[in-house]
């Protein structure tokens, strides 16, 4: 669009942008960076999202005024003055301007919120290009699985991505209905069992080293846990993430005695539904129903981001994880099955053990 | 306007029976326009999910799908279509002998109305018979649930009008000078209805599985 | 109101009985010939043709819609063609 | 029989509207209390984070049979009241087209309300969610009957709304005042002709989809269950073709009184008065296209989202026009701020406020950040609550004189207003922030880490306050009754004919039919063109014998419980066919009985 043309899309694009933009510092203005805000975009898909979002605000809070304001007013005119002589008011049935006005205003509001509006679902709606990192989000109940096909890398409950790269998700579900979403990313998209859903978004860069955390949780009703289903995207800076994909492939470092009696535990019980890569675990053929721990050591969370990965957390979780998450029934508590001195070794093997050096 | 001693005055001159049964009708398009479009968004899903059923037709050489083409049996449904016709037939000028109070025609084609519907809900179960034989039950796959449930919701609504021509059949016998053309005129319009809701079904169904 | 001046004589109910009856074997006829019912151009448009026809010779005279207060043909044809609009929409929808 | 055994069959047995719909209003409150209890169970769960008050069971159980309970046992109940007791009234007619069906329908919906809180004594509360979304309640995920009493009870309740439906259209349409054309008939009564259009067209698709749901769990089909072949969207699509439809079910009667409360109470005629007839018909039409804008983010591509947050945008324009006729209705009047004014006035603004914050996420990439959290929650009180409940109290206010004949104190009910009016923003309009700070809708707990305990604490102390404005409303009936100020028949200086008869109305209604020249006839009999008033009298007391009635029936009562004995079968696997077959039986004989009864 060349500078001088003043045309009336310019017009319309400068007014429109001047006015999210004024509503979006109000908006943000007055809300910190709540870990799940929605309006603290960090993706330029989140922020076409704010654009809209704070235009509409603007709009909304301008027709509540023209509707209060009116309100007020008639209030007090027109109430019933105690001295009132009973005589009854002029009996006004209508008018027509005035109807035509009050029809005609909202629909161009409507459409300056629609063409934006449009604009952006079709944008977001386009295929991620070829390039784009793929990641495949599967919903479990009560739990979330990453994979990334190109990098034959799975794992859970935290999604590493490289920054500045086009993502390109597919979504599922394994079970019932759940919903991906990383506010600060952009909109929920719904995790349907039998279809695949699309999401792109291109990451921000990485400020801190070991990664930016931003939260994501489940928006559809699940089941029991629904409200336990949290989980964590992890931005790397670039060269973090080349070492992240390669610490990933290696076995877990087995060092002290009590690791050792651990692994050989993890194998015996664990192994038939959790897979730690360069284990017998990730040699058996079956399908896994339990997430995958190849880098649990390395997760500030855990049992999908509802406490922090500490050592008497995991004993707690693996002697009875029911209690911990209610309707969690496909692991069963160990506390009768293993010694408490078996439990230590195996939470000991489990979160040393996997820490990868990256 | 005026008639029968309860008759009230009403402002669209439609007795208030008869427009409570079209309202009703209109009710019912969109119960039955929800099971056809379940019935045309199911009926490709035709891979047996039964075991037993799957089972079954494997050992008798077949692949466990079962499609419409498989079961359909097109002249028996044009049969079962012409019997409801002549029904409606049958029902228009039971309702015309009761307006003309002649008791003898209006008792006969009120058993013919009573004789087809039952014998088009006979086709109906010779027909889901032969379908379950073939393996197609409620459960075997999406489409015969998506089937049965539509068709099976016309049946009832069949045997209800059935029923109710029954009950207009006993009240002739018992009082020779019962001729409220309103009530014969409400549940023709009933029988009608359900007929052409299965013109409907006879085309969407049956014939347009074919092309 | 209640038909006691019924407008369609027993005449008429015959010579639509006739017809729907023809209608109903043409339809079969149209499946016994295998080069038409394969061809999904013609087989389309005539099966519906027909079932419509079918429908408005029910509906009007049998129903007696055409001779009663307009009303109840507003009500019928708003409920029919908002339950087929709302119908079609979902097929769409539904892929 | 004694006196009270007489009374009590009088009620069972009544087919009068004005009963009926008494019996309406009472159990619409009863009902409300539960809901309100179990919404107070929600917000204390809530209160702080990582709380162990309820458990996540008893939580998704309070989440399904709050709004289960609040939306077709409280509001839709509520409405049915004011139809009910009002329709006839209004249009100069004696009764419904159909009094025995009337009275089938409350004792259906009565035992639909018994069968759904039957659950709780066998403690299978349903929990999936007052929408009941696919694949968690097929049977591998739901194991337990809590979604069959969901979904027979909600199959009651539909099949009593639709015969209600069917019986008001008709009467309506055909039972009019000699004179009343259809633009000469109250505003009140044209939103319940939409709303009855809206119910018949609506119910039967939720009433197929509940059949196919019932079908997977109890017959193994597989319509929802994609390992099947089914398809988990088809289940939302056909909920929300209902679903939306629904609410419009639930806003339009509280449109009607707000209209009939503001023009009488600014002694002026409602502005724009068939601008508003045909604004109403626009959102019912519209009603049917616009569901898909519960379901953005399931996928549906981007040409679906775009067609319908187009649609969705459509229809806000009738509902906004709506809203600049009743500012113009109270503009240049003598507004009298009477409870059911102040109630009325708070429609108009909490209204607004939902509905400009439902337009908000009419557009989908908002929608994509506020679907399913508490953003969304906020609006839909605020349309609901701040706008049906509100009105429908503000209704019982204004025709509480007519129905019992004594007024309700007016110093409680300000005193319930102000403490409904406070609480409920305190309550809800922190749920925006809630819902913009990211929390997922039903969520039985949250961290302390994730921003929303401030909040979330104000909110549960608005809902306390609200609480305590539900029992002002409760002794301010229980008092008004006895010693309330007496009624004698046009007691708010009204507009339309319910006025001209004295109140508690008799039996008959019309001594003599009237007939209708002017829309807001009565008022136009009380006030010459210039203004200056006649006194005309309250129609005088007749005899009531001389008017034929139709004979009170037992048989609704014994059709309804058939009904209750044929759906309460559905549970038991050893012999529920038996008992789902006496049921049926049940019925068929009231059927019988019913037709041969001669009623008179």
């Amino acid at each position: 669009m060349s500078q001088t043309n003043l045309s009336i899309a310019s017009i319309y694009k400068y007014v429109v942008r001047g006015l999210s933009a004024l509503s979006f510092a109000f908006l943000t203005g007055c809300f910190e960076v709540a870990p799940m805000t929605t309006i603290h975009p960090v993706t330029e898909a989140g922020r076409d999202i704010n654009y809209v979002y704070a235009l509409t605000t603007a709009i909304a809070v301008f027709i509540f005024l023209a509707v209060a304001i009116p309100v007020v007013i008639a209030l007090v005119r027109f109430r019933e003055r105690p001295d009132d002589d009973g005589s009854i008011p002029e009996q006004v049935h209508g008018n027509v301007v005035l109807e035509f006005i009050w029809t005609i205003v909202p629909v161009i509001l409507l459409i300056v919120i629609a063409l934006p509006t449009w604009q952006v679902i079709f944008k977001q709606a386009a295929p991620a290009s070829e390039k784009a990192l793929k990641v495949e989000v599967i919903g479990h109940q009560w739990w979330w699985e990453f994979r990334y096909p190109d990098l034959g890398i799975v794992t859970a409950n935290e999604i590493y991505l490289p920054e500045n790269t086009e993502i390109d998700l597919s979504i599922t579900s394994n079970d019932v209905l759940h919903s991906y979403w990383v506010p600060r990313f952009s909109g929920k998209v719904d995790c349907v069992p039998g279809h695949v859903n699309k999401d792109k978004f291109t990451t921000p860069l990485a400020k801190l080293a070991g990664g930016d955390y931003y939260q994501g949780q489940c928006v559809e009703l699940c089941g029991l846990s629904h409200a336990l289903m949290r989980f964590q995207a992890v931005v790397l800076k670039a060269e973090e993430w080349q070492r992240w994909v390669r610490a990933y492939k290696e076995p877990p470092v087995v060092v002290t005695s009590l690791e050792e009696q651990g692994s050989k535990i993890f194998n015996m019980h664990c192994a038939s539904c959790h897979t730690i890569n360069g284990t017998p675990s990730a040699d058996l053929d079956i399908v896994k129903v339990g997430p995958n721990l190849t880098n649990f050591g390395d997760r500030k969370k855990m049992a999908a981001g509802i406490m922090e990965n500490s050592v008497e957390n995991l004993h707690r979780w693996i002697r009875n994880p029911g209690k911990v998450k209610q309707g969690v029934v496909k692991m069963i508590p160990y506390e009768e099955i293993l010694a408490p001195q078996e439990i230590e070794a195996v939470a000991a093997y489990i979160r040393n053990s996997t820490v990868r050096k990256f | 306007m005026g008639h029968a001693a309860h008759e009230h005055y009403t402002v669209t001159g439609v007795d208030n029976r008869k427009f409570a049964m079209w309202t009703l009708i209109g009710s019912e398009c969109f119960l039955f326009g929800t099971l056809m479009i379940n019935y045309i968004l199911n009926k490709a899903s035709t891979k047996i999910n039964d075991p037993a059923i799957a089972k079954y037709l494997i050992e008798h050489g077949k692949k466990p799908f079962i499609a419409p083409t498989d079961v359909y049996d097109i002249d028996l449904t044009t049969i079962s279509t012409f019997i409801l016709l002549m029904s409606s037939v049958a029902m228009v000028l039971a309702l015309d002998g009761c307006v003309r109070k002649n008791l003898k025609n209006f008792r006969l084609w009120t058993w013919v109305v009573i004789v087809f519907g039952l014998l088009f809900l006979g086709c109906q179960a010779y027909e889901f018979n032969h379908f379950i034989h073939k393996g197609l039950t409620l459960s075997a796959n999406n489409f015969g649930a998506s089937f049965f449930l539509l068709t099976g919701c016309h049946g009832a609504h069949v045997a209800v009008g059935v029923m109710l021509m029954g009950s207009v059949l006993i009240r002739s016998y018992l009082q020779p000078d019962w001729f409220d053309s309103v009530v014969v005129e409400v549940l023709g319009l009933y029988w009608h209805f359900v007929d052409v809701i299965w013109i409907i079904i006879f085309t969407v169904v049956y014939l347009l599985v074919y092309v | 109101m209640a038909s006691s001046e019924n407008h369609v004589s027993v005449k008429m109910y015959w010579i639509i009985c006739i017809v729907l009856c023809a209608i109903t074997f043409l339809e079969w006829v149209i499946f016994q010939f295998e080069s038409i019912r394969v061809n999904a151009m013609i087989m389309v448009p005539a099966l519906l043709l027909m079932s419509v026809v079918k429908f408005i010779l029910v509906c009007g005279w049998y129903m007696h819609l055409k001779y009663d207060h307009p009303v109840l043909k507003y009500y019928y044809m708003a409920a029919f063609f908002l339950a087929t609009a709302v119908m079609m929409a979902l097929a769409v929808l539904m892929g | 029989m004694t006196g009270f055994f007489k009374e009590v069959w009088s009620w069972l047995t009544t087919v009068d509207h004005k009963r009926i719909g008494i019996l309406y209003g009472a159990s619409a409150l009863l009902f409300l209390l539960i809901g309100g209890t179990e919404a107070l169970l929600m917000r204390t769960q809530l209160i702080v984070p990582g709380n162990d008050f309820l458990t996540a069971k008893a939580f998704n159980s309070m989440v399904t049979m709050h709004g289960t309970t609040m939306i077709f046992l409280v509001i839709m109940p509520l409405s049915a009241a004011f139809f009910n007791f009002l329709t006839p009234l209004m249009i100069g007619a004696r009764d419904v087209a159909f009094p025995r069906l009337n009275a089938l329908s409350y004792w259906i919906f009565f035992f639909g309300g018994v069968l759904l809180h039957i659950s709780f004594v066998v403690g299978q509360i349903p929990r999936g969610g007052w929408f009941g979304y696919a694949n968690l309640t097929s049977p591998t995920y739901t194991t337990d009957l809590s979604v069959d009493f969901w979904a027979m009870g909600l199959q009651v309740l539909g099949l009593a709304s639709l015969i209600a439906a069917i019986n008001f259209f008709v009467t309506i349409m055909n039972m009019r005042a000699p004179g009343m054309t259809l633009l000469k008939m109250p505003i009140f009564i044209w939103t319940t002709l939409v709303t009855q259009l809206l119910l018949i067209f609506a119910l039967p698709v939720i009433t197929v989809a509940l059949v196919m749901i019932t079908f997977d769990r109890k017959f193994g089909t597989g319509f929802f269950d994609p390992t099947l072949g089914g398809d988990v969207v088809l289940w939302q699509h056909l909920f929300w073709v209902f679903g939306h439809p629904e609410v419009y079910i639930l806003i339009l009667p509280a449109m009607g009184i707000v209209s009939e409360i503001l023009s009488t109470f600014s002694k002026k005629p409602l502005f724009g008065y068939s601008v508003m007839v045909y604004s109403t018909c626009a959102i019912g039409f519209l009603g049917f296209a616009v569901w898909a804008h519960h379901m953005f983010t399931v996928g549906m591509g981007p040409w679906a989202n775009a067609i319908f947050s187009a649609a969705t945008m459509l229809i806000a324009v009738p509902t906004g026009v709506k809203i600049f006729n009743w500012i113009m209705t109270m503009w240049g009047g003598k507004i009298r701020f009477t409870t059911a004014n102040l109630f009325a006035i708070s429609f108009i603004a909490m209204f607004t406020m939902g509905g400009l914050s439902g337009v908000m996420h009419a557009s989908p990439p908002i929608d994509a950040q506020h679907h399913d959290t508490y953003f969304v929650v906020a609006h839909f009180h605020y349309v609901l609550y701040g706008g049906a409940v509100m009105a429908l109290f503000g209704g019982i206010y204004y025709w509480f004189p007519k129905v019992f004949g004594v007024y309700l104190n007016e110093a409680m009910g300000k005193a319930q207003f102000w403490l409904y009016m406070i609480g409920f923003n305190v309550t809800f309009f922190p749920m925006h922030f809630l819902g913009v700070q990211g929390m997922p809708r039903r969520n039985f707990v949250y961290a302390a880490d994730q921003g929303w305990n401030f909040w979330n604490f104000v909110c549960t102390m608005g809902a306390y306050l609200t609480a305590i404005g539900g029992f002002v409303f409760i002794i301010n009936v229980v008092y008004s009754l006895w010693f309330g100020k007496k009624a004698v028949g046009d007691d708010w200086n009204g507009r339309t004919l319910e006025w001209m008869i004295p109140s508690p109305p008799p039996v008959y209604n019309f001594a003599v039919e009237p007939t209708v020249d002017h829309l807001d006839e009565w008022w136009h009999r009380k006030y010459t063109s210039s203004g200056t008033r006649t006194d005309v009298q309250i129609e005088a007391h007749v005899d009531p014998s001389t008017i034929h009635l139709p004979g009170p029936s037992f048989w609704p009562l014994v059709m309804g419980f058939g009904i209750f004995v044929l759906a309460g079968g559905f549970f038991l696997d050893s012999y529920g066919a038996t008992i789902s077959i006496a049921g049926m039986l049940i019925v068929i004989i009231s059927g019988y009985a019913w037709a041969f009864e001669d009623n008179g």
